[in-house]
């Protein structure tokens, strides 16, 4: 397997599938903690971590755990509880290792276990069926790239956005539009452009 | 008297989450799935009737529990309930509406992420009782699948000129509500995903829109009443002044 | 049949595990992560926001 | 301690009753799911047949000899037997699967190529199915994530049309609204069903011919002449049986279409194609022929004159013996001019878009017409073009007719190059330029192509006729 393939899974889950504009998954977060530049800065990195690491975890339990019991239809509950716990980890670790990390970063980790993006890449690896393609354990590497390039694109997009919506704040935008009607216009927007980018790879 | 209050209260109860609480264009929540499928007014219809079920008795055994589970695990406790129930959802729509499942896709157990089911979980039925908590539920998700079907089919009507039914659920007939023949005037990007933003963005703003409209409103006429009142004030003083005089 | 409650069981018990051992360990003194990141937020659901009522 | 005792028990009643609903909520539906999904890819194959709906659905999944290979069979409530559906793959890779549809007595009546297909607006998997005629019974779209109101459009004004056509001669709907993109996913699968139809009915064909036919593969698609091309028959070893060039021509009792078999110098036979349409005479006159197979082909006689189809059959073959004994230097001279035998020298042209020419001469050293080179490299109508380079030979008789128009390099993208490479006939026999506003239908999907290619043909037909003029 060349390694073009992790490439091109990066950028195709960055850019041509972004989470946000293309699939939707993690719109609350993209609305909700946009204002700032700052905290889209700190709402990425957290998630840039789960994402992955919950990706991996999810992906081993679905194929050596769901998988050989043919327990797949619980890979819902499962899957949602698995990420669940890691951010409780992550969190607790955080608190007990870094000071600074914490305080960075520490608001943001709670509101991953409400992240559809988290939860909706888990599931998309698994129905991609990167497993079936790849082999098992190569399917592993394309389907840790692809949730790194997700969320490499939440990032891109969510502070791309921020920046945007700072300029928002400032601008003479109609009563009824202030605030989250002209964001979400705004969002829209970039979804065209986003458009232009399919069939790249 | 005071059960004519309750009752009234338990139909505030139902009633504010249609629109004066209304899940997505009041408080933003769940627009993940407001977004993803809403592309049709019967996706959208169908991702309501789920939210009714989830959130309808995700709300009921929560507060029948809420005495029994400890203050401390009161979170993870609810997430566990509200995935063991989105679990089934999932398995009932593959078993009953494959066609609804399909169109669906990833955003069926997606429905766990969504805020909007935790949130009613803590901040309401963990409070109240089991009644008033399905009945607060079953209003809440039914302004969403309301808010669905308003997306569903503003972004269906712009796209293609038609509103469908019987492709996705299971209604036994086919065919199209408003057939108008706007082929050459449909505007694709509105299935697409920078439609889906727009949509609901326009909405938002023309509810907010109406929303000042109506608080403008109100305050004339609070103007006007504290106006006559004054008016009405004066008008005593005086002829009291009057009559004092006359006196 | 037994192994898809078992991996329930088994999950849903680490999940309630780890919450707890999360939930104990204390916050590092002064260093709570500043409410003003949490203002911006309209997630409701969120912990802090919770927390934050609460208090 | 009794708090922890609490959390505990909150734990394991939560875990049981989570993991027993779980569980039994399967249970319940894992039936009525695996039912949905068999029913959901067989039903429709009983339906488009008009078998009736079966009752029951026995499937056999287990691999036989080919992995991939299954088998349906519908009963009724008193498990009689209504159909049979039998599923086999297809090497061509945009074909999902084919299969065989029978009704209750075991006769085949058809057969459904299942083409899956991503478009735009997502997945689509579309079921052709032709009976034993080639007529098309239905097209149906078996699964999509396409907007359903233009699947609708699409399945209301649209499948109707093609039912009773021909599979190998089937009419498009050309049309420009927003269900296009649907549309073209569907019209993909017909031609593909198409293709795949012909290219087992030609594989019938030369098995009367070579036995062990498996698979054939075009060698050299000639251009000019009554003789298609040449192709290569393999046996399932993959090992090279022999030649077969199609034939065909038109004299006055309608088409004559054979299979001419040649190989290293040894005729293998002659036979007409699709001889279940052939009239008796026809193949009666193919008869003759039996006589030489495994002969050397100077030995055959070509002077029969009994029938009415003799001329021709024995012209056709006369053309076949040509075609094998060329040399590859005569053939691509063969390319431009049909009977062209040497070339005349280069002579340079310093008239855009023109490079060179070159006179062609047949055996008699006749001056056949000339051959012009020319290059465009912007798209004449916006200036930039995309594709690159785009560099054309037109070959012009002395009478000014367009005998044949070679691409000798483009820097299409594949799909526009694909598009070229089919419509460039639409240049063959023409005398003057192809209308300006006319190039966008022809060239659907490689317009600007389109324009320097016809642009190209302008500049060699003018340059010509003020030539021969003088």
């Amino acid at each position: 397997m060349s390694p073009t393939v992790f490439f091109v899974a990066i950028v195709s889950a960055m850019l041509i599938n972004n989470v946000v504009l293309m699939r939707f998954l993690g719109v609350c977060p993209f609305l909700g903690v946009s204002k700032k530049s700052e905290t889209a800065i700190g709402m990425s990195a957290a998630v840039m971590f789960v994402m992955v690491v919950g990706s991996i975890l999810t992906y081993l339990l679905y194929y050596f755990v769901l998988e050989p019991f043919e327990i797949t239809y619980i890979s819902t509950i499962a899957f949602i509880l698995i990420i669940a716990s890691l951010v409780q980890l992550v969190e607790m670790f955080i608190k007990k290792a870094s000071k600074k990390l914490y305080k960075a970063l520490g608001i943001y980790l709670p509101l991953i276990v409400t992240n559809c993006a988290i939860l909706g890449i888990a599931e998309t690896n698994i129905r991609e069926g990167y497993a079936a393609e790849y082999g098992v354990g190569q399917g592993m590497l394309v389907a840790t790239s692809s949730a790194f390039g997700a969320a490499l694109g939440f990032a891109l997009v969510i502070f791309a956005f921020s920046t945007i919506r700072e300029r928002l704040e400032a601008a003479d935008v109609p009563t009824a539009w202030k605030g989250i009607p002209i964001s979400l216009v705004v969002a829209g927007i970039m979804a065209l452009a986003f458009l232009g980018l399919e069939g790249i790879v | 008297m005071a059960k004519k209050k309750k009752d009234a209260g338990k139909l505030s109860v139902f009633t504010k989450g249609l629109i004066q609480q209304n899940p997505i264009f009041v408080f933003l929540l769940g627009l993940c799935p407001a977004l993803a499928v809403t592309s049709s007014l019967e996706t959208g219809v169908g991702m309501g009737i789920l939210v009714i079920f989830v959130l309808t008795a995700s709300n009921i055994v929560v507060s029948l529990f809420k005495n029994f589970i400890p203050e401390e695990i009161k979170i993870p406790a609810y997430i566990v309930i509200i995935a063991t129930f989105v679990t089934i959802v999932d398995l009932g729509t593959e078993a009953i509406s494959p066609p609804l499942y399909d169109s669906l896709g990833i955003f069926i157990p997606l429905i766990v992420a969504n805020c909007l089911i935790m949130g009613r979980a803590t901040s309401f039925a963990s409070q109240n009782n089991v009644g008033r908590s399905a009945l607060d539920g079953l209003g809440m998700s039914l302004g969403f699948g309301l808010a669905m079907a308003l997306i569903g089919a503003t972004r269906e009507f712009l796209a293609t000129g038609e509103l469908a039914y019987g492709v996705y659920l299971p209604l036994g007939f086919e065919g199209s509500i408003i057939g108008l023949e706007a082929a050459p005037f449909s505007m694709e990007v509105f299935v697409g995903p920078a439609g889906g933003f727009i949509v609901i963005g326009v909405w938002l703003a023309i509810f907010n829109a109406i929303g000042q409209h109506r608080q403008h409103r109100r305050k004339i006429a609070r103007d006007r009443w504290i106006e006559k009142k004054k008016q009405q004030a004066a008008e005593r003083k005086r002829r009291k002044a009057m009559e004092g005089g006359s006196a | 049949m037994w192994p898809a409650i078992a991996t329930v069981f088994i999950i849903i018990a680490l999940y309630l595990g780890t919450y707890l051992l999360n939930r104990r360990t204390p916050q590092p003194v002064d260093a709570a992560p500043s409410s003003e990141a949490c203002e911006s937020c309209m997630n409701y659901s969120c912990g802090f926001k919770q927390r934050m009522e609460e208090d | 301690m009794l708090n922890k005792l609490r959390i505990a028990l909150v734990l394991l009643i939560i875990g049981a009753a989570s993991g027993l609903s779980i569980v039994a909520v399967n249970q319940a539906t894992e039936d009525v799911i695996r039912e949905n999904r068999l029913r959901e890819e067989h039903e429709l194959y009983f339906e488009i047949f008009d078998l009736e709906k079966p009752d029951s659905l026995d499937v056999d999944e287990e691999p036989r000899d080919v992995y991939c290979r299954r088998e349906a069979k519908g009963y009724d409530a008193d498990r009689q037997k209504i159909g049979e559906v039998h599923f086999f793959c297809v090497e061509d890779e945009a074909v999902h699967e084919r299969a065989e549809v029978y009704d209750g007595d075991g006769n085949q009546i058809g057969q459904v190529f299942r083409v899956d297909d991503v478009n735009e607006h997502g997945e689509i998997s579309t079921l052709v199915a032709v009976d034993m005629n080639g007529e098309i019974i239905e097209v149906a779209i078996a699964r999509t994530e396409n907007t359903p109101n233009y699947v609708q459009r699409i399945k209301d004004n649209h499948l109707d049309d093609f039912i009773g056509q021909n599979i190998q001669d089937v009419e498009f709907y050309d049309g420009r609204t927003g269900a296009t993109i649907t549309y073209g996913s569907i019209r993909s699968a017909v031609n593909l069903t198409g293709e795949n139809i012909a290219a087992d009915r030609a594989l019938a064909d030369y098995r009367r011919i070579f036995p062990d036919a498996d698979s054939y593969e075009v060698v050299y698609d000639y251009a000019l002449g009554c003789i298609d091309s040449r192709r290569a028959i393999y046996d399932g070893d993959e090992e090279l049986l022999g030649h077969i060039y199609p034939a065909e021509m038109d004299n006055e009792h309608g088409t004559i279409h054979l299979h001419v078999a040649i190989f290293e110098e040894i005729f293998y036979g002659v036979k007409a194609a699709r001889p279940d349409r052939a009239s008796e005479e026809k193949l009666e006159a193919l008869e003759k022929y039996e006589a030489y197979e495994g002969e050397s082909i100077h030995d055959i006689d070509l002077d029969y004159e009994e029938t009415v189809y003799d001329e021709t059959i024995n012209h056709l073959i006369e053309q076949a013996i040509v075609r094998c004994q060329e040399s590859d230097e005569q053939r691509e001279l063969r390319q431009l001019f049909r009977w062209a035998s040497s070339k005349g020298e280069t002579v340079d042209i310093d008239e855009e878009p023109l490079i060179d020419y070159t006179p062609y001469y047949d055996e008699d050293d006749e001056r056949l017409g000339n051959v012009y080179t020319g290059e465009i490299d912007t798209d004449p109508l916006s200036g930039d073009y995309e594709g690159g380079p785009l560099n054309l030979s037109v070959s012009i008789d002395t009478d000014g007719v367009v005998n044949n128009v070679i691409i000798n390099s483009d820097e299409e993208s594949g799909f526009a190059s694909d598009m070229l490479e089919e419509e460039i006939s639409m240049f063959r026999g023409i005398d003057a330029p192809i209308d300006e506003g006319e190039i966008d239908s022809v060239f659907s999907g490689a317009t600007t192509a389109g324009h320097s290619v016809n642009d190209i043909v302008k500049a060699a037909l003018d340059y010509h006729a003020e030539r021969e003029d003088e």
